[in-house]
């Protein structure tokens, strides 16, 4: 069932990678990213046990913290470029 | 059954890489750029490269997003079209990956017990690490102490580029007269995002947490100095993401991380110029205790600890150095 | 006993396998961004919880269920709030929830 | 199944070209760099696969297991990653600098401009 259960997630990633390839927004790339980095996290921790090494779930655990930092740093790119288009209008501090 | 999940992923990992190329905008690209990451790193989970994909899991799901986004803020991110020698570069390419495709029919297959690669050397550091330094991790093993040497080069090659970004980007351009000063530079943070600050300043303590847990725990398990530093490294950035720069660089200043950039590296060369003070050979760990494993043990804590060091110093140091710049 | 815990833990693991697909089709399928992510954050977090629960009733009582339970805890914290973030800046940045994405959020093709 | 284990191999060298194509046709410089490290990434696959032995596991050792893959490319590619990103680091802060100077980064460009 581990097996099920990964197969289910990879075809999950592709479809994931597919919608990060059609957009249209990068919004829905920047969604799609996040659902590959949680689909990773599931997917890692049911390889741990597939492979029956569970002390590998480190892994898992490094991108359940860290994915989110991407996302962040997406966020506020995004805002210093719309802050930096606003000033350029002159409509903004 | 795995190596069809394993063929599946790196089919994945094509396309991915495909689309970054093709790609016209470079913010998607570099979005792009981590799911590839994530990609790479569950294939070198597949392939029994734990340590690995713990490194690849540190660096690219965080730390090279944030660098190729702070240098898209200070470039731009649309290229403008390929250049005019398209068709050539495609023959070359082309050319070039049939040569390597007709060149891996010599090699041996995937998982060959026989293949070179797992007769020589390896197997002997399979072998003799119980034995010699009788830790677990071969991995952090080999790389503490069989090649201290290599990673002593590694981390000297990581201490120069990190100073090497300092001096490029405190470089004062032409165009720009007016020194910036960080404390009134109007960097807010991600402030009007709530829920995003609340939630990001509750992981950041578990973050560190976990980056202290890799680098001690690198003996027994995946991990060690590299995926620590970079870890370590990721909570600050959070940190400087969330309530803007300025504040991380009170937290954390440029001056201290100069010093741990140089530190870590210096703490490196220190354990091996001891080794050789107490009569045995550069990086030579055993004469560090009357127990030459416990000697053994205590050589390689230390220099995962320099070199952990080192890499958040060189990453928050390169992180800093490109955000001071970004001031649009 | 053993044969209850096992049945449940298949159970749970192929219901998470279930939601994740399922939320993976909403991801792709949906007409626009909100539902998209919708589609996704919701179906993540449910499957999240089956499938990490899966396992560690499958680990029992060791180190492992510990750091499963950490993962769980960690994903259920980043995965809503990198939603909510996105769904945020998204409507800050104009693109309307009722129709498809608009001029200023495209950034190609 | 020979074949079969040879698909690594072949993902390798199409990552690889794809990382080429990226240096080699694109004027712009972070897309460059962006390829360099597909080219660089592509390596580190090559070298892990290598590693890979059949019914091994990782080389962590533990009771009762007695066959793991080889450790030493994973200890090379552990280090080149970090090394990979200081040094995409140091590229990209001179991509940076030359934006500056040229107001560019399109290699043709920054050539024209260093014609005049």
């Amino acid at each position: 069932m581990y097996y099920a259960v990964t197969i289910a997630t990879l075809i999950t990633m592709a479809l994931a990678l597919v919608r990060a390839l059609l957009g249209p927004t990068i919004y829905d790339r920047l969604l799609a990213a996040n659902m590959f980095g949680t689909k990773t996290v599931l997917l890692l921790s049911v390889v741990a046990f597939l492979y029956g090494r569970p002390d590998f779930l480190d892994l898992a655990l490094v991108y359940a913290l860290i994915n989110f930092i991407g996302v962040i740093a997406v966020l506020e790119f995004i805002r210093l470029r719309e802050d930096s288009n606003d000033a350029r209008q002159g409509a903004d501090e | 059954m795995i190596i069809l999940f394993g063929i599946f992923l790196l089919t994945l990992l094509v396309i991915t890489a495909l689309a970054i190329v093709r790609s016209e905008s470079l913010f998607a690209a570099v979005i792009l750029t981590g799911i590839f990451s994530l990609l790479m790193a569950a294939n070198f989970f597949l392939l029994d490269a734990a340590d690995v994909a713990l490194t690849e899991a540190a660096i690219g799901a965080g730390i090279s997003t944030v660098l190729f986004l702070g240098a898209l803020a200070l470039t731009g991110e649309h290229e403008r079209g390929s250049s005019k020698n398209r068709m050539a570069a495609l023959g070359v390419v082309t050319i070039t990956t049939l040569i390597v495709i007709y060149a891996t029919f010599d090699k041996p297959r995937l998982g060959d017990p026989d293949a070179p690669v797992q007769q020589h050397v390896g197997a002997w550091y399979l072998e003799n690490t119980p034995k010699l330094i009788d830790i677990p991790n071969a991995v952090t093993a080999v790389l503490g102490s069989f090649r201290g040497y290599d990673t002593l080069g590694e981390v000297f090659v990581v201490f120069t580029a990190g100073i090497g970004v300092l001096f490029l980007l405190s470089a004062r351009s032409a165009g720009r007269t007016e020194e910036i000063d960080p404390a009134n530079v109007p960097n807010r943070g991600l402030r009007h995002y709530l829920v995003p600050r609340v939630v990001g300043r509750m992981l950041i303590p578990f973050i560190f947490l976990f980056g202290l847990y890799v680098q001690f725990h690198g003996d027994y398990g995946p991990g060690g100095g590299f995926q620590a530093g970079a870890i370590v490294a990721a909570a600050v950035i959070l940190y400087a993401l969330l309530e803007g720069e300025a504040e991380a660089l009170r937290v954390l200043p440029l001056s201290v991380l100069k010093w741990l950039v140089a530190g870590g590296a210096l703490l490196y060369g220190a354990v091996g110029v001891t080794g050789m003070l107490l009569g045995g050979n550069f990086l030579d760990y055993s004469v560090l205790a009357s127990d030459p494993i416990v000697g053994q043990h205590i050589g390689i804590i230390l220099i995962e600890l320099g070199v952990g060091i080192t890499v958040t110093g060189v990453l928050l140091c390169v992180f800093h150095a490109f955000a001071a710049r970004g001031k649009v | 006993m053993a044969l209850a815990i096992d049945i449940l833990s298949w159970v749970l693991l192929s219901l998470g396998g279930v939601f994740v697909f399922i939320g993976g089709l909403g991801a792709l399928r949906m007409p626009n961004l909100y539902t998209r992510i919708h589609a996704a954050s919701l179906t993540d977090t449910m499957a999240a919880v089956l499938i990490i629960g899966g396992i560690m009733l499958q680990a029992g009582l060791t180190l492992a269920t510990i750091k499963l339970a950490a993962i769980l805890l960690f994903l259920l914290l980043t995965s809503p709030t990198a939603s909510n973030a996105l769904a945020s800046a998204a409507i800050l940045s104009g693109v309307q929830p009722d129709e498809g994405p608009i001029e200023r959020g495209r950034t190609s093709r | 199944m020979e074949l079969l284990g040879l698909v690594y191999y072949w993902a390798f060298a199409i990552l690889l070209m794809i990382g080429f194509y990226a240096v080699i046709a694109k004027s712009n410089l972070i897309k460059k760099l962006i390829g360099l490290s597909i080219f660089q990434a592509a390596v580190f696959l090559l070298y892990i696969t290598m590693g890979k032995v059949d019914g091994g596991t990782a080389p962590i050792l533990q009771d009762g297991v007695s066959l793991y893959s080889t450790p030493l490319p994973q200890v090379l590619i552990l280090t080149a990653i970090v090394v990979g990103i200081s040094t995409t680091a140091l590229g990209l802060g001179i991509v940076v600098r030359i934006k500056e100077e040229y107001g560019s980064i399109e290699e043709d460009e920054i050539q024209e401009r260093d014609r005049q």
